[in-house]
């Protein structure tokens, strides 16, 4: 069992994790955090796959491919959070009804 | 199959852009509109008619047009496609004279002009179209043309009507999509006249292609309002009285009836469609609708609504007709086609009239009716006599044929139909005649809706005794080389002899 | 690959869009209104371009950085994603039209939404850079530059339930990009490749390869707004503004279909099973009948276009199932694949057409009452011709009545379903076109109702009754050239493909 | 050429006349134009002709018994035209009456002359339908109720006959008429064939079972349409026998017998049921009854074999000839009492008796000829019991002789008005009584072979005189006049009914309606609840509409949306989802 | 459970990176993979950043920021910012020249430079009441900007988008490094400042102005 399989293992447990998160939880915010985690996940898996074995240099293009995900996740994260903020000011509601 | 002339086309065309011009016409434009109109139908009727000559020398008029790669749009010119047009031609010629007198101070005049052109467009391409699938096309277009004509009026119980016409139209439409794609997908696209593709066709696949006939026989049923399928006629006729005139006389009906004639005759052939014993469930139906249509108008005290059950069960003579083999009672199916559509249009037009001058829409309103409106009364007595089929009216001829065509087909059950149909005709328009002759009217006077000289508006009197005198002249004239029974006897021995 | 013609058209289809939102920020909203239509004419004038470039070259691809993949990331535009693209400008063009006099007649406090602009031109350029990738991680981001705009344009109006909805399609979207990108890792992991053509040659079946096409269709049916994940179309569709649920309905959602159709036939095709295409079919299929049946209960117009949407969007996943072979059928000898692949392409412009001026319709009646409780639609034919007019045309080529392009659509689908003989599909196509008849005309039959007040509906600019009668119009006319568009189809090798099964394991490679 | 004039001018003639202002008195002469082509083809032998373009392509020509019959209809219809222009001068709807009266014409002469299936049928059909404005003319409660029943009796036997006309025309394969009593006696249906011509035809003809419209209808008309109805119309139904009777060609015993024994029921059951009437007219229609009874057994003998038709039919025609004229005579009649006083009522009684005498074949009549036909080829038939049957016939003679004078009783007692006058329309009734040469000229209207046949070596004339026949004629009708006498004299036995006739006019009708009415509640119950059921037939949609529209389906289907829509359960999707694809890729 | 998991052994693209690295125009592969090989994916992303902006400025409006003399501000605030300001600009310079051989590069410095730019926000000195409006979105377009139109550039000549001639690819990368940098810095100070402006008008209602 190397290192980098116990890293993929976890990049899908968080997944999962993050998965179960924003369809379970009820609050705005948790289910962003959730996302988050989702990301995270799967940014991690990315990186597992970068380097099978000690000797040879980490592979560059997961990284960079990350750094690209990384920032695209946090843009949209800024934007969600911001929606709920905004929802919560009007409305003052922290989750869905299942109204229209 | 290639294009040889564009004749179809133009003949399409002359009614297409009448409709789609009014369409942007301002309301006010009367004049511009009626003349559309007008140039429009006569140019239909010219060109029909030199089509017709021309396949009398024996030209052929091909149109092809492939839309996809194996889905081809054809207009061909053929004798019964020819007949079906010259008869939709005509009938719309008159009918809309008749219309622009009906509507002359109505409102949403040009939608109903712009839609009448469209829905004769939709007629003419349905006995134009070479193949299945152009047929299938036109026959779609037609539902679409002719709901806001059903909805003209734009009362409640006119939209209500409206939704009954389309549940059955578009349902009936949904069941012929099912139909047409599977015969296109067993036997490939076919042209009408090729009926030895199914031929060899029917001992590899004689399940599908007999339900592939039931699904399109269905559909064709909805439209010529065979018994289960007819719901929607009598309830639109709520449509103003051209509307019923051309449309349920003429347009729909028939175009239902002609697509079981093309069905039968040039999709499947006779002598399949007798080997598969389609014939004989088609016998039964129809016979039944005969009989139903005809019991339901009995007891009908709305003039129009018993009209529409008598044209139910007309229209399912052309289905019976069909449904015997045999060269002479093909010829009474299809004569019957034309015959049907000139005398219903006479006594929708003396519908018409009626309600329009003097507001009565009830039957038992008709006491000494003949006295005050002779000459449509009169028009409508000939029609009378023509449907239950006394000669010399046109419908004799069509019923004499069926009669022959029965008893040379030994199914002699068929002409015990005929005539408890004949006597039942009798027992429901007899009275009518009866009390516009031969009763006094309850008060004297009577205010008339639109007064004037003549017994009612010259545009609406013309088309009626027009058609009156044209129903006549059917039967008299039948065995002169022009006329509708000529065409359909050559039609119906080619049939024969292929 | 290397041999295919390079042409600049691939980046400047993405380049241009972005270069005029940007330029745009920099104006007052009127400047930017109007850069932003100079923007998006220019835009569809360019793709028009690349079309007719594509219909001479054929398939033209784009070396970005003049990488060979799979480094570098490689733009191809072969005939599909030309048509595709193609589709984006005329339609993206006609609603650009209508916006811009849209939001002139709105009241001045808002001056017109002026976010609109920037935001539909990062649209637009990311449905293009969708369309031209051959890049699986580049898909990723593109697929999130239209997630944010979309749902940035579906929250412009303000409103508290457009907020709400917007969120829900938010985290949805990011939901699916995720799965999504996680189905790209593993692919990475397995292959160490992330392009698309040469995907389909080295990747071979296993545990990874299926589980990465499982997780990446999740995401794409959630983007997609499959039937199980369809929950937030509607009440994003319908709360956002008229030219905005137009571009949602009619574009937006097929590009998530693009790239899904174009996995399962290039990459997967090793680990795909002839059942799998029959669950998605499953899923269309609920989808259709599902959606039909909600429009027709909605008593608001825009819920009814909405659902209209679930339901048509059922229809295009009905297609996977035709091109999944049973096993040991031969791509060859199966005859129903053209007409299969032309369903899709079929039904994707007509319902773009139809669906779009459907919303543009919706958005002028609300303008022209206020409210869209379909009440308001009495005696539409009285007073504004066109518009009912727009709604009627439209609404047949949804149904698929000949002559329009969804006829042409729903006989090609019942032609591939009779041919491959799964005939199971028939009837749904004809209960969901029956469905959709009733809902669509009880909005006609309202159109023609008479109405007792004297004046229902206040005056709207005439000019946005043309645009949205144009493109209902453009739905009938897209069948002229099936012909011509047709052949021009069979150029991209993977139009007309199919998948054939042999009998494998899919998921764990035990051939 | 002429074939056409005597079909279009009585409709010209039709259309015309109405327009005719009321007071001046032209249509008479119009009618009489009107039927002079019919009358030059009844005397002048004219070939046929073929008339391609009219209907199916019909052809016109006339044989010598058909020739006989328009002769008889062509004085007829002058006569009565005259006649009704006198006679109706001060009626409201006179235009109306010429009208029909026009179109009635056409038809008959029409059907006379056609040699063609369809057009016989046309004319057929127009005469019945055009003769219905006769009888309904005086719009009586009781002429309503008489044309009601004749319009419903023609229609049922019109239906029997397109459908005999069906069957016939397929088994001869040709249109004409002259083709199909031989197709008929080789047809394996033949039988059944002429079964249908013999009801369609009977309804007109007014044979036993389907005779009870003639008794309302004919006195219903006015008086010179019900001799029009009873002299001309009535002999349409016979030239249609005579058109499909295969006689000579085919030995049919059942069909002859059952003919004949139905003619002598006729002939005696009419008589004795007419003595019951009051109303001179309806005594007159029963009277016409008999007598067609008579001329069914006539035919009824031909279809036993043995006697060829070239000899019958003319006889038969000449028969017709002799009722019609007479019988019309006696109709115009019953208007005369009223109006003639004077001197004149003495021409008028004498034409009565003649006519009388005619039609029960007394001497020097032309119905003393025609009885002797009779007899003659009576004698000759090998039908069995025809000796009974000859001594029926001159029995026949007594019961008609009755009958008759019962008729003459009835005329008697209306009042005769004071002072000599002659109503204009005396004229056409005496020349009527001239034109007929009912006592002399008939004979010289058989073909020679039928004449030579008769009276065998002797001449016409002293045919006449020879007593033998004038003896055998008279007795009967002296003691028919003999009982007259004695029941009117005698108190005891004079139980001839005055005000209310003993028994109701169209006997046979009143059971019918009887029934009908039980049967209608009957049938109006099952159409009742027919058309309630075919209603929801009707409506399969109304049930779809009823569930979209409601409610409670918008509610539910609602909330199942926002069931879908939630967070939870779109995991729990995403993840059954997710195993299904799992386990369906394996 | 094993065999769901077992990740196959496939080789990554460490030798095509490698050999390409020369002409890459920096050392540190991972720069080179980002800003030369997939430049694409970067600038996409650098766009993705705008559009969070945007759309944040979609959510709440588009706010005015009015000129700020908060005098007497809390002194430990101001002493923190005065400390870490000049440190996290020099670190934010230093990883992005270091970015060229090293881990480091835009995203990192931006996010160091927005970090100056929140802490100066939070500590009363409105970053954008001080610049002038069309100052800022210079500032917030440069990054995009001028990656975009060095592209079209590179079109005009011939070349492939984002195909650096291979003398100047090196300092071209530095070049796009810097001004994506500022850029990102910019953006995230402006959702901030944006968020943040929230607060002082809870009142009004205000709808996405300008």
């Amino acid at each position: 069992m190397e290192i980098y399989q116990i890293y993929s293992m976890t990049s899908a447990v968080l997944f999962v994790i993050g998965m179960g998160g924003v369809f379970m939880s009820k609050h705005f915010i948790k289910k962003i955090i959730a996302t988050i985690i989702m990301g995270g996940g799967v940014f991690l898996a990315f990186v597992s796959f970068a380097q099978r074995d000690a000797l040879s240099f980490a592979d560059p293009v997961p990284h960079a491919l990350v750094i690209t995900g990384i920032v695209v996740a946090v843009a949209s994260a800024a934007f969600a959070l911001a929606l709920a903020r905004r929802i919560f000011q009007l409305t003052g509601e922290e989750s869905f009804t299942n109204d229209k | 199959m290639e294009t040889t002339s564009f004749l179809p086309v133009l003949i399409l065309i002359s009614s297409l852009i009448p409709g789609v011009l009014i369409l942007l016409l301002r309301e006010e434009q009367v004049a511009l509109r009626t003349s559309l109109n007008l140039f429009g139908a006569f140019a239909k009727v010219a060109m029909v008619a030199w089509a017709f000559f021309g396949y009398m020398r024996g030209e052929t008029y091909d149109f092809i047009f492939s839309l996809a790669p194996d889905l081809t749009f054809a207009l061909r010119l053929d004798a019964l496609g020819l007949f079906f047009a010259a008869l939709s031609s005509v009938l719309w010629l008159i009918t809309t004279v008749y219309a622009i007198g009906y509507l002359d101070k109505g409102p949403h005049q040009n939608r109903f002009f712009a839609f009448f052109s469209l829905c004769v467009t939709a007629s003419t391409g349905i006995a134009l179209s070479g193949n299945v699938i152009t047929f299938f096309i036109f026959y779609e277009f037609l539902t679409l043309s002719t709901y806001p004509l059903v909805v003209h009026k734009g009362t409640d119980d006119a939209v209500a009507a409206g939704r009954t016409y389309l549940w059955y139209t578009i349902g009936g439409g949904t069941v012929l999509f099912l139909g047409v794609v599977g015969l296109y997908v067993v036997a490939g696209p076919i042209y009408f006249g090729q009926t030895e593709i199914i031929a060899g066709l029917i001992s590899e696949f004689p399940t599908q292609l007999s339900i592939l006939f039931f699904l399109i026989l269905t559909g064709l049923g909805v439209k010529a309002a065979i018994f289960p399928l007819h719901g929607w006629l009598p309830t639109s006729m709520v449509a103003p009285a051209p509307v019923s005139a051309l449309l349920h006389a003429v347009a729909v009906v028939k175009a239902g009836a002609f697509g079981i004639v093309r069905l039968v005759y040039d999709v499947y052939g006779v002598g399949i469609a007798e080997e598969m014993n389609y014939l004989a469930v088609l016998a039964v139906f129809a016979a039944f609708t005969i009989i139903y249509g005809s019991v339901r108008a009995l007891y009908q005290d709305d003039f129009k609504k018993r009209l529409a059950f008598s044209t139910v069960s007309q229209v399912s003579y052309i289905a019976l007709g069909v449904a015997i083999p045999g060269a002479l009672s093909s010829t009474g199916a299809i004569v019957h086609l034309v015959h049907q559509g000139i005398m219903k249009i006479t006594m929708f037009f003396a519908a018409g009239n009626v309600a329009e001058t003097y507001g009565y829409k009830k039957i038992s309103q008709l006491n000494g009716m003949g006295r005050r409106m002779p000459l449509t009364m009169g028009a409508f007595t000939i029609a009378v006599f023509g449907m239950i089929g006394v000669p010399p009216a046109a419908g004799f001829i069509s019923k004499w044929y069926l009669g022959l065509g029965a008893v040379e087909a030994g199914s002699y059950w068929v002409i015990l139909v005929l005539l408890v149909s004949s006597a039942l005709n009798a027992a429901y328009f007899l009275p009518i005649v009866y009390r516009a002759w031969f009763c006094e009217p309850e008060q004297e006077e009577v205010p008339r809706l639109r007064p004037g000289r003549l017994e009612t508006q010259a545009l609406m009197l013309i088309p009626v005794v027009v058609t009156g005198l044209l129903s006549l002249a059917a039967g008299v004239f039948a065995a002169v080389a022009g006329s509708p029974l000529s065409i359909a006897r050559e039609i119906a021995e080619k049939l024969y002899l292929l | 690959m290397t041999d295919l013609p390079t042409s600049p058209y691939p980046a400047l289809l993405v380049g241009l869009p972005v270069m005029m939102a940007i330029l745009s920020l920099f104006f007052r909203p009127r400047g930017k209104a109007f850069l932003g239509l100079i923007g998006c004419l220019l835009t569809a004038v360019l793709a028009i371009f690349a079309f007719v470039e594509v219909t001479q070259l054929g398939t033209v691809i784009h070396r970005l950085g003049g990488w060979e993949p799979p480094l570098g990331i490689l733009l191809r535009m072969d005939a599909l994603a030309a048509v595709f693209i193609g589709m984006t400008a005329l339609v993206g063009a006609l609603i650009s039209l209508y916006a811009w006099r849209y939001f002139d007649a709105q009241d001045t406090s808002t001056d017109g939404f002026p976010l609109f602009w920037p935001l539909w031109l990062f649209l637009w350029a990311g449905l293009n850079g969708l369309f031209l990738s051959n890049d699986l991680f580049n898909l990723f981001v593109t697929l999130e530059v239209i997630g944010i705009s979309a749902v940035a344009l579906a929250v412009l109006s303000g409103k508290a339930g457009a907020l709400v909805s917007g969120l829900r399609y938010l985290l949805a979207a990011i939901t699916g990009s995720m799965s999504y990108l996680f189905g790209v890792a593993l692919i990475y992991g397995s292959t160490g490749t992330l392009d698309l053509e040469m995907l389909g040659q080295v990747l071979e079946a296993g545990p990874a390869t299926t589980f990465a096409l499982l997780v990446m269709t999740l995401g794409l049916m959630i983007k997609m707004a499959g039937f199980p994940f369809h929950f937030w179309l509607p009440p994003a569709h319908s709360n956002s503004l008229a030219p905005v649920s137009a571009l949602l309905s009619a574009l937006v959602v097929k590009g998530a279909f693009y790239i899904l159709l174009r996995l399962w036939m290039e990459v997967f095709g090793v680990s795909l099973t002839y059942a799998a295409g029959q669950l998605i079919g499953v899923a269309g299929a609920i989808a259709v009948i599902w959606g039909s049946w909600q429009a027709f209960m909605q008593t608001s117009l825009k819920l009814i276009v909405a659902h209209s949407s679930v339901a048509q969007l059922g229809y295009l996943l009905m297609v996977f199932p035709l091109l999944i072979l049973p096993s040991g059928v031969s791509a060859a000898s199966a005859d129903w694949l053209s007409p299969a692949w032309t369903a899709s392409v079929y039904q994707v412009l007509s319902h773009a057409f139809a669906k779009a001026s459907f919303f543009l319709s919706a958005g002028i009646i609300v303008m022209a009452v206020g409210h869209d409780r379909i009440e308001s639609l009495r005696d539409l034919v009285g007073h504004m011709r066109m518009t009912a007019l727009a709604i009627g045309l439209a609404g047949v080529s949804l149904i698929g009545l000949p002559p329009s392009g969804g006829f042409m659509g729903k006989w090609m689908l019942l032609k591939g379903i009779f041919l491959s003989g799964q005939w199971w599909w028939a009837p749904v196509v004809l209960v969901g076109s029956l469905l959709t008849a009733g809902y669509i005309f009880m909005l006609l039959r309202l159109a023609f109702a008479p109405t007792g007040e004297k004046e229902p509906f206040q005056p709207v600019p005439k000019r946005l009754e043309v645009f949205a009668l144009l493109l209902a119009v453009s739905s009938f006319l897209i069948v002229l050239p099936a012909d011509y568009l047709i052949q021009f189809l069979e150029g991209s090798e993977v139009f007309g493909s199919g998948i054939e099964t042999v009998l494998k394991g899919g998921a764990y490679g035990n051939n | 050429m002429i074939w056409l004039l005597t079909i279009v001018l009585p409709l010209l003639a039709a259309v015309l006349t109405p327009f005719i202002p009321a007071g001046r008195r032209g249509s008479g002469w119009v009618f009489v134009a009107a039927t002079l082509p019919a009358l030059w083809l009844g005397l002048v032998e004219v070939s046929g002709v073929t008339a391609e373009w009219f209907l199916l392509g019909s052809d016109f020509s006339l044989d010598t018994p058909r020739r006989i019959i328009l002769l008889l209809t062509a004085i007829l219809w002058a006569t009565a035209g005259l006649f009704a222009d006198a006679y109706l001068k001060d009626d409201v709807r006179r235009g109306e009456f010429a009208f029909y009266f026009g179109l009635t014409m056409a038809g008959n002469f029409g059907l006379l002359i056609s040699a063609e299936v369809t057009s016989f049928y046309t004319f057929f059909a127009l005469m019945t339908f055009a003769s219905y404005g006769l009888v309904i003319h005086s719009r009586t409660p009781a002429a309503r109720r008489a044309a009601r029943i004749y319009l419903v009796m023609a229609i049922i036997g019109e239906l029997f006959l397109i459908t005999a006309l069906y069957l016939a025309v397929q088994s001869s394969g040709s249109m004409l008429l002259a083709d199909i009593p031989p197709a008929l006696a080789e047809a394996a249906n033949g039988r059944f064939i002429f079964w249908l011509g013999l009801i369609g035809f009977g309804v007109k003809v007014g044979v036993i079972p389907l005779y009870f419209w003639l008794p309302l209808a004919h006195p219903a008309a006015p008086a010179p349409a019900s001799a029009v109805l009873s002299g001309a119309m009535i002999k349409a139904g016979l030239v249609g026998w005579m058109h499909l009777a295969p006689v000579g060609l085919v030995e049919w015993p059942t069909i002859s017998l059952l003919m004949v024994s139905l003619g002598f029921a006729a002939t005696f059951g009419a008589a004795i049921y007419g003595l019951t009437q009051v109303d001179p007219k309806t005594n007159l229609a029963y009277s016409s009854i008999s007598q067609m009874g008579i001329m069914t057994v006539f035919l009824g003998m031909g279809l036993y074999g043995g006697i060829p038709a070239a000899l019958l039919l003319p006889a038969i025609g000449l028969y017709a000839f002799n009722h019609g004229t007479a019988k019309a005579l006696l109709f115009m009649g019953t208007a005369l009492p009223a109006k003639v006083g004077g001197a004149w009522r003495l021409l008028m009684w004498a034409g009565l008796g003649l006519g009388v005498l005619a039609i029960a074949g007394g001497p020097l009549t032309g119905g003393l000829w025609t009885k002797y036909l009779v007899k003659t080829f009576l004698g000759e038939s090998s039908l069995p019991g025809a000796q009974t049957f000859l001594l029926l016939l001159t029995l026949s003679a007594v019961t008609t002789t009755l009958l008759l004078s019962r008729f003459l009783h009835l005329l008697s007692r209306i009042k005769a008005p004071s002072g000599t006058m002659a109503p204009a329309f005396l004229l056409p009734w005496v020349l009527l009584l001239l034109a007929g040469g009912w006592w002399t000229m008939s004979p010289t209207l058989l073909p020679a072979d039928l004449l030579a046949h008769m009276a065998g070596e002797k001449g016409i004339l002293d045919y006449y005189l020879y007593l033998h026949t004038n003896w055998a004629a008279f007795w009967p009708i002296a003691t028919g006049v003999l009982i007259m006498a004695l029941t009117l004299k005698v108190a005891a036995l004079n139980w001839w009914p005055t005000k209310e006739p003993l028994l109701p006019a169209g006997d046979f009708i009143h059971i019918i309606l009887l029934v009908g009415d039980g049967l209608a509640k009957f049938v109006r119950k099952g159409v009742a609840w027919l058309t309630s059921t075919a209603k929801s037939l009707d409506g399969p949609e109304k049930l779809f509409y009823r569930i979209s529209d409601s409610q409670r389906t918008i509610q539910k289907s609602a909330a199942a949306e926002s069931v879908l829509r939630r967070w939870d359960f779109v995991g729990i999707g995403f993840f059954i989802f997710f195993l299904t694809l799992f386990f369906l890729l394996r | 459970m094993e065999a769901v998991w077992k990740v196959p052994e496939g080789g990554g693209l460490t030798a095509a990176a490698e050999a390409l690295l020369p002409q890459s125009g920096v050392e540190h592969p991972v720069t080179a993979v980002l800003l030369n090989f997939r430049a694409y994916d970067t600038w996409l992303e650098l766009g993705v950043i705008l559009l969070g902006l945007l759309a944040i400025y979609a959510v709440g409006g588009i706010k005015r920021y009015p000129k700020q003399n908060e005098a007497g501000e809390d002194p430990l605030l101001r002493q923190v910012m005065l400390f870490f300001t000049p440190v996290l600009f020099l670190f934010g310079a230093f990883l992005l020249y270091f970015g060229k051989s090293g881990p480091g590069g835009a995203f990192q410095a931006g996010v160091l430079w927005g970090a100056i730019g929140i802490l100066l926000h939070l500590g009363g000195k409105l970053v954008f009441s001080v610049i002038p409006r069309s100052l800022g979105q210079l500032l917030l377009t440069i990054g995009l900007g001028f990656f975009l139109s060095l592209g079209f550039l590179l079109l005009a000549r011939g070349a492939a988008f984002f195909e650096y001639p291979p003398a100047y690819a090196g300092v071209l990368i530095l070049i796009i490094e810097t001004l994506a940098a500022i850029s990102i810095a910019t953006t995230l100070t402006a959702m901030f400042a944006n968020l943040n402006q929230e607060n002082k008008e809870e009142t009004n209602e205000s709808k996405p102005t300008n």
